[in-house]
């Protein structure tokens, strides 16, 4: 029942590969299916780049002290890709970066599962790291994303980044 | 300006889209749902209105919302046809 | 007949499959061949782990203005080893992370090439990133490794990171 | 202590493996020697003399040093048999 009214927010408009054009150049798209980690690092290859840096958010068995068994990300995806869209474009203005490309899986997860990665080539180490880490974390304050946790005891909610 | 006129204006309405994600959804116990509000409404007055319709547990104070696909400010004015979503606290990552 | 004198520091003593189960019980290792990333990323899985950051070293098409051809790395072995161990020991007290694993490569590579590879696991996002960054500075800073770089006119000069 | 074993003391030598990376093995030309010095050298005075033999462009201070595979103090005694290398500014990454 609760699914119902959430179907639209499990899954996107796109198929695999639009996702990954939009990813390419625009640098952020929603994906309803498992993120193909070396086809965004292909995709961010450049020779004049000594650094890559990238992060794997990866859906953990515990939050605090309570077991997660699966987890489900619903998304409001066409926000997400405009604010996505004007993130990435932030991020190239504050730091010396190359390129740098982000993606939030949805739908239901499993434990080690990626929801979220973000890579980031540059020329020298320090603005990669500081662009990946600064990516993320705009993303978890803005990006329309919600999760719902379920636990062994087969109860679930809605988690929020900012309580 | 004649009379007329001004009654025309205040009686006019603006047709919004509405739709809702993550608890929302739950407490609208819908999607999506196209309401039909006076021109002159604000997004907070809309809020306010939907809340006593779905009985929200959030207070306007705790969400964002967005026009048509960007985000926006409450002070932004809306427009018949507009499509307008309240952003509960987001958990992505 | 500089070869000659290098060829002590252009390969190591120990096989790959060595070489990559050295990387999992002390964190370091060298290697003489490509690095292979998602070898090293498998792991360092781990379901309690939120957070996996990772950072690869590439070989650019230029240094400054100067159009780099390719580079070769040379390596002091044994001091490697025994430094890179304890590098990783520092980093697990400095920060809260799970594991953490680095790889540096000798012998002749073309652009492109990943030189150095460090990845983190943690359960939390932010010492994933310090460490991983920390683990890198620290490699450059203390790790017993070489490069020589090759131009389009043949010179090649020894490169330092301190100056 | 008497005086002939002082004497003897003095004349005692002891052997050390020197390996050479980088710019030194270039301007050694070798990738390791085994020298044999008196019992009492010093890091910084076996550096020396290897520089007097090999013409070393570094300057000591801009040098590190590892015995037996580990890096040591400059500060650090040597003993027979034991591996020395002189460190050159390191360029990994």
């Amino acid at each position: 029942m609760t699914d119902n009214v959430h179907s639209h927010s499990m899954t996107i408009k796109r198929s695999v590969d639009e996702v990954y054009k939009l990813a390419e150049r625009d640098g952020f798209a929603l994906l309803d299916t498992a993120i193909n980690e070396d086809r965004l690092k292909n995709t961010l290859d450049d020779d004049s780049c000594g650094a890559f840096v990238c992060f794997e958010g990866r859906v953990r068995n515990h939050n605090n002290a309570t077991s997660v068994e699966r987890l489900t990300y619903y998304g409001y995806e066409d926000l997400a890709l405009n604010q996505g869209r004007a993130i990435i474009e932030e991020a190239k203005k504050r730091f010396e970066i190359t390129h740098a490309i982000a993606i939030h899986r949805i739908g239901a997860l499993e434990i080690g599962d990626v929801a979220v990665w973000v890579g980031v080539v540059s020329a020298h180490r320090y603005p990669a790291f500081d662009a990946c880490r600064w990516i993320l974390d705009t993303i978890k304050a803005d990006i329309p994303v919600w999760k719902q946790e379920y636990y062994e005891n087969d109860a679930s909610k809605w988690l929020s980044n900012n309580g | 300006m004649s009379n007329t006129a001004v009654v025309t204006i205040a009686d006019a309405t603006m047709d919004i889209n509405v739709l809702y994600f993550a608890s929302l959804a739950d407490e609208a116990n819908c999607q999506q749902e196209t309401v039909t509000v006076q021109q002159s409404t604000s997004l907070i007055e809309l809020y306010e209105q939907l809340c006593q319709k779905h009985r929200f547990s959030r207070p306007q104070s705790e969400l964002r919302v967005a026009i048509n696909d960007y985000f926006a400010k409450w002070t932004d004015a809306i427009a018949d046809g507009d499509s307008v979503v309240f952003i509960t606290p987001v958990a992505g990552g």
